[in-house]
């Protein structure tokens, strides 16, 4: 489904940040990306979307090569691709189906996004996926009302109304309390398998993510040095991948953290 | 369960009611007003030719009196130097003053009323004021647009600081800094690129406030130009023109690179 | 490559603080250039706060004769500055879209768009109104329409300094469902700079009230054409009650500004 | 002031003992003023605007004459002129027509000249224009058009057609509908227009109009024109010391336009003309007085 | 040391958010307050520093009352009490070390505040707390441009600079990854050895909060239903905490998250 290939990307010009990196994502329901800070996890998510521009190498999703489409087709193309932030990137200002629908702008005409006229089957659609997730009664609420883990809720209901053929989650619950960040990665878990949708979650939590996933991959500075069944994941593994700093690895000044 | 498929966006007043009213008065009032502008579009074809006629005259721009274009200039540019700065120093304390998560509420109201007074006041009234004061000439004029600068200044900068990241106030009160303090640390560098953008615009408002300069008899490029249209030299009015785009282009680049180094 | 550990820190390097001086000096040299313009006549600085008295005691109390004409300028002033405002604000959203660092699609736009702002504030009132009533005819038209490009300028350039300062992510987060430019800018910009765009706009609307001066070179009335009749006729008491009558406009528009601004905050 | 027996219009600060209708010389030597800069301003209003280094030759003539410092400042409000002559701010002014009894009456200016020609002749006319092809022969064919005048406070532009009009058999508002311009050449560009059916114009304005090839004089005809009314008054404050005073008049009356850039912009214009408020300006008084100006409202008031 | 009697706080005409609550803190090095998300831990410590006016009660750091305080006092007592926020509030423009220093304000005067010239003691000091945590060879960058790890140590050492009497930190972890997380814990706990500086934090992660305590509390929607060791803590305390919703506790309407 997803096929990323020798993907390198460097900012500016400074060091690689992703150093030739090679992944493959077939059938798998819920892969989590861990990594210490600065890994370049954040930096391949936002490559798969083109959020970030890679350097080079290819990124194949379902048979479209994102790295080479024109301005158009990239909308297109982005449109399969969901994506939930850590921080939630909503709109404060917008009611919450207002958020929601903005999932739906690559598809409405412009008059339907201007005048708020929703097509009957996205509206329809919206309120099953935020009952879902159990936000429907907040539809009209401004999102800024709402607690840390429901706004990550109509960021999630927000992703799946692009109806994508993959979710990419950027630490989706690193701002949420142990009890809700446990909700919204059972709720990740479930609906990953309810719509059958491959999703890659980036996660400092590795607790929570060898009890949800199905693979855990482990970066370090730029390079996937763990891809394995939760299982494999032990102590020595886990030392690997947090160990070191970015310095030792790109033998620049260092850094503490 | 099946699931609504219509949904409205919460209207902006929620009562029908009064809504409606709304809507019927806003109706009510640009149907009466514009609806009864009268536009003659046969007259304003004529007039296209007749103002092609009239502003002919000012192609090509003539730069023949480049002297008075330059002193002219250099004197609206000291003007407006000091009236910025003279406007911006004493507009951030008043921008403090008037700002509600910072400011106790007496204090508000005295901040929020000094700047809609110095918005009031017509700036032909405040340039006579300051000529009865101080007499004719460049230090009126400052004087004058200082008080203009600061209308629009210390309001604007005072929306900004109520729109702040509070947690750095919050952070530096908990480490019990003084309230001078706190403001200098927490609220000044958050408000800078604001700052650098309005005093820019400022300067460049200042450079171009003819009508309030030329009262106060301090010359400058503005009544330099306003002459220029008294005595019907559009090409001469066309230059000078040209030159303060050209200003106002430069602080602009200037501006916004300084926002942009800030952020 | 630790910086060895020397006690004592200086907030600069020599060099900037070189720079900062030199800026420093820069402004302070500026600043004495223009000052040097400047002759102060103490005995009349001394003196100010009686002639100052002599115009105020001429004010009060205010006027209310002309009440009613003042009264009816001010409301076909209201009008005035009200459509033109509101055209304006139409025009210089997409020019200050255009002109904003972060949404402006290329360095082009980004200078045409300074351009037409820049243009329309340095292009006096005088040419601006000349130039329509000679198409429109005297009359309202032509002073709405030159109030309207003068705003122009004005809400485009502090409506894209809006722009600049605001929350990139909700724009990503759009950008990332695959919507285009124009609807991220609608769902991902206009809400976020909604706030700074009433409080803008209810400026300038307030401003033009005061500014309706320019109503006069048109031909057309005014409570700025009362205002200048009254300063012209020595006055003062109408002066002061027109001056009044502006005050409770001005706070009115502070009023509704702020009411709408936490509204939308 | 309480000691003062008679002062006419004037404001309560001044006296017209004399009763030559401008304020007196203060009797009090105290009261004299005799600054070492002499401060000169003048306001380019019903006259064309002119550029400020232009008058550069008369102020250098000036202060080879009198020895002091001269502050030239062409200012752009009568108002503001009037209100700093008032407060001592302002020792030389020229005032235009129509503020001038103003400047008298509020600030206690004096005026000793005017500009005018070699043969004595100076001032402008007003001249009322229609279109070339319009059926208005004289100013009575005025009754039911609409007519330009330009503001309210205006003395060409709309203070003295109403004074003179209704002697010519029309009376403004009454006969025809007023339509304020906003100014001379709005009005007679809204003639040629078409938008106004005629207009009272400064003969000034219309002369450098026509240069200019802002309208085709083709296109217009002269219907009616006035004697000729004084333009802008020099003046001088009243507090002056007298020996200042005479220096800085002969200064003027001294001064040759001829070859210098103020000669080459004042057409016809050759020297300063010695005049005096009542007699000169009486035509003015009497315009104004018809339209019920009052010069000190609140001086009058405080009385 | 600190002793609170019957502390009530309610915002507005709300329901009390904190509803007379006791808690003395007398010689334990580190203690941690956990709860769900809107119990009130924020606002707990945040009306020992009277960042919120406490409604009603007391608070007694070493024999000061503080809720009753005049402003000057109040600011001379703030200086005795450091706190560590969330989400740093450092001050983006301002480099570390001006950042750093202000937690000198409130004793050097505002000439030196505002030109920068810093007691030499005071630099010393800095110095030697930013060596201790890491992070001396960032003293010139702004603090825009440390990684969270890096900006929570600035934080710390803000903070430490008061050379308070005691040290309260509001989730100084939660926007830190597991490693980084733990560096930050382990250092308040050697720091609170170290300077025997009492130190109170707010934590959503429980295992931290067990591994690092000495003391553990347990809020639920303004009570103290939990205050024993961390070995005390188990599943069915847990359950206890972190069950329920402000809701049932308040009996308003009921929130999802
Ligand atoms: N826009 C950018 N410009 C320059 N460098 C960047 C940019 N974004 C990220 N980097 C750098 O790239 C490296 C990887 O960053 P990235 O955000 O991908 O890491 P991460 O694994 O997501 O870390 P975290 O857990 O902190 O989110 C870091 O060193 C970071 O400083
Ligand atoms: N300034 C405020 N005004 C009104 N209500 C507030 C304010 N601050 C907090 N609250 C309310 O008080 C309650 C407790 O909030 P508090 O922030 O103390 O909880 P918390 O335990 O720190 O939660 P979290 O884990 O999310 O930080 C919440 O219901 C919150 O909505
Ligand atoms: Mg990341
Ligand atoms: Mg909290």
């Amino acid at each position: 489904m997803l096929e990323i290939n020798n993907l390198v990307k460097r900012y500016g010009k400074g060091a690689p940040v992703l150093k030739d990196l090679n992944l493959s994502v077939q059938g798998e329901q819920l892969m989590s990306i861990i990594g210490s800070s600065g890994a370049g996890k954040s930096t391949l998510l936002r490559c798969i979307n083109r959020l970030v521009e890679p350097t080079s190498g290819t990124i194949t999703l379902n048979g479209t090569e994102m790295t080479t489409l024109g301005t158009k087709d990239l909308r297109r193309a982005r449109r399969r691709v969901g994506m939930v932030f850590q921080s939630f990137n909503l709109v404060d200002r917008l009611t919450v189906m207002e958020n929601v629908q903005s999932g739906r702008l690559g598809y409405i005409s412009t008059w339907a996004a201007v005048t708020r006229r929703y097509p009957a089957a996205d509206i329809e659609r919206a309120f099953e996926l935020m009952e879902r997730v159990g936000i429907a009664q907040y539809a009209n609420k401004r999102a800024d009302e709402l607690s840390g883990g429901e706004r990550q809720r109509v960021g999630v209901v927000r992703a799946l109304m692009q109806r994508p053929e993959i979710l990419l989650a950027d630490e989706p619950t690193a701002s949420l309390d142990p009890k809700t960040s446990e909700q919204i990665m059972s709720l990740l878990r479930d609906l990953a398998n309810e719509l059958n949708l491959p999703v890659i979650i980036n996660i400092h939590n590795v607790t929570e993510a060898k009890e949800f996933s199905d693979r855990i991959v482990g970066m370090r500075y730029g390079r996937i040095i763990f891809d394995d069944k939760p299982a494999a994941l032990d102590a020595a593994e886990m030392d690997e991948i947090y160990a070191g700093t970015p310095s030792q690895d790109r033998q620049d000044m260092g850094a503490v953290a | 369960m099946t699931m609504p498929t219509t949904w409205r966006k919460p209207p902006f007043i929620a009562s029908p009611v009064l809504r409606w009213a709304f809507y019927i008065a806003v109706a009510i009032y640009l149907v009466g007003t514009i609806g009864t502008l009268p536009i003659d579009w046969e007259r304003a074809s004529e007039g296209l030719t007749r103002a092609g006629r009239i502003f002919s005259g000012a192609f090509p721009p003539s730069f023949a009196r480049s002297d008075l274009m330059i002193t002219g200039f250099m004197e609206s540019l000291k003007i407006a130097i000091l009236a910025t700065v003279l406007g911006l120093l004493l507009s951030v304390p008043l921008a403090f003053m008037a700002a509600r998560n910072i400011a106790p509420k007496p204090v508000y109201f005295v901040g929020r009323g000094l700047f809609i007074l110095a918005r009031s006041f017509h700036p032909v009234i405040v340039a006579i004021i300051f000529v009865k004061a101080v007499g004719f000439g460049p230090l009126a004029g400052a004087l004058t647009l200082t008080i203009y600068s600061i209308g629009f200044v210390a309001k604007l900068l005072a929306e900004r600081i109520e729109e702040i990241d509070f947690g750095q106030v919050e952070a530096l009160r908990s480490v019990g800094a003084p309230y001078l303090v706190t403001m200098v640390y927490a609220i000044v560098p958050q408000i800078m690129p604001r700052l650098v953008g309005l005093g820019i615009y400022q300067l460049d408002s200042n450079l171009r406030a003819s009508a309030v300069v030329g009262i106060v008899g301090a010359g400058g490029i503005g009544s330099t130009l306003a002459n220029a249209f008294g005595r019907y030299d559009y090409d001469f009015a066309l230059a000078i023109t040209m030159v303060i785009v050209g200003a106002i282009l430069i602080s602009e680049a200037v501006s916004g690179k300084i926002r942009k180094n800030m952020t | 490559m630790t910086q060895d550990m020397t006690m004592d820190w200086a907030r600069y390097t020599p060099a900037q603080r070189m720079k900062r001086y030199g800026a420093f000096f820069g402004v302070a040299l500026l600043v004495t250039w223009a000052l040097g313009s400047i002759d102060v006549i103490w005995e009349w600085v001394w003196d100010a706060p009686v002639q100052l008295a002599d115009l105020f005691t001429r004010m009060v109390p205010p006027d209310p004769t002309n009440l009613e004409t003042i009264l009816w300028a001010t409301w076909e002033t209201i009008n005035i500055a009200t459509i033109a405002t509101m055209i304006a604000v139409v025009l210089s959203l997409p020019v200050a879209l255009i002109s904003a660092q972060n949404t402006t699609p290329n360095v082009v736009c980004l200078w045409i768009g300074r351009f037409i702002l820049v243009s329309s504030r340095s292009v006096n009132t005088i040419i601006w109104a000349l130039l329509f009533v000679a198409i429109f005819g005297p009359g309202i038209i032509a002073g709405i329409i030159a109030i309207m490009f003068r705003s122009i300028g004005f809400l485009g350039k502090l409506l894209g300094e809006a722009i600049e300062e605001i929350d990139h992510a909700p724009v990503e987060a759009l950008q990332a469902c695959g919507a285009s430019r124009f609807r991220v800018v609608l769902y991902g910009i206009v809400p976020q700079v909604m706030p700074a765009f009433f409080a803008i706009s209810i400026l300038r609307w307030d401003i033009n009230l005061r500014e309706s001066t320019v109503l006069g070179l048109v031909g057309a009335g005014g409570i700025g054409i009362i205002l200048q009749g009254a300063i012209d006729t020595f006055q003062w008491q109408e002066v002061s009650m027109v001056l009044l009558t502006i005050l409770a406009l001005v706070i009115a528009g502070e009023v509704i500004a702020s009411a709408l601004r936490k509204k939308l905050l | 002031a309480q000691d003062c027996p008679e002062r006419g219009a004037l404001d309560v600060l001044y006296c017209d003992a004399n009763g030559d209708l401008v304020a007196d010389t203060p009797t009090d030597p105290a009261l004299l003023n005799d600054p070492n800069t002499l401060v000169f301003a003048y306001t380019p209003v019903e006259d064309p605007a002119v550029y400020a280094d232009i008058w550069a030759p008369f102020i250098a003539h000036l202060e080879a004459e009198t020895g002091k410092d001269v502050q030239f400042f062409a200012v752009q409000s009568n108002s503001a002129e009037v209100e700093a002559m008032r407060s001592g701010r302002l020792h030389i002014a020229g005032f235009s027509t129509g503020p001038t009894p103003f400047a008298v009456n509020l600030a206690g200016a004096v005026p000793f000249a005017i500009m005018g020609a070699e043969d004595g002749q100076f001032g402008y006319r007003l001249q009322v224009f229609t279109q070339a092809g319009s059926d208005i022969q004289t100013v009575a064919d005025l009754a039911g058009k609409r007519v330009a005048h330009t503001s309210p406070t205006s003395n060409s532009g709309n203070q003295a057609p109403r004074a003179l009009f209704p002697g010519l058999g029309v009376v403004p508002d009454q006969d025809y509908e007023v339509i304020y311009s906003g100014s001379h050449d709005q009005s007679m560009l809204g003639v040629v227009a078409g938008d106004y059916d005629a207009a009272p114009v400064a003969s000034e304005v219309v002369d450098r109009m026509a240069e200019r090839g802002l309208y085709d004089p083709a296109e217009v005809r002269m219907i009616w024109e006035s004697d000729p009314f004084p333009t802008t008054s020099f003046t001088l404050a009243h507090d002056l010391d007298p020996a200042l005073a005479e220096t800085i008049k002969q200064a003027f009356f001294s001064f040759e336009f001829e070859g210098t850039a103020l000669g080459d912009e004042f057409d016809g214009v050759s020297k300063f003309i010695p005049i005096t408020y009542q007699d000169q300006w009486a035509v003015i008084r009497e315009i104004q007085a018809s339209n019920g100006v009052e010069y000190t409202p609140q001086g009058l008031a405080a009385e």
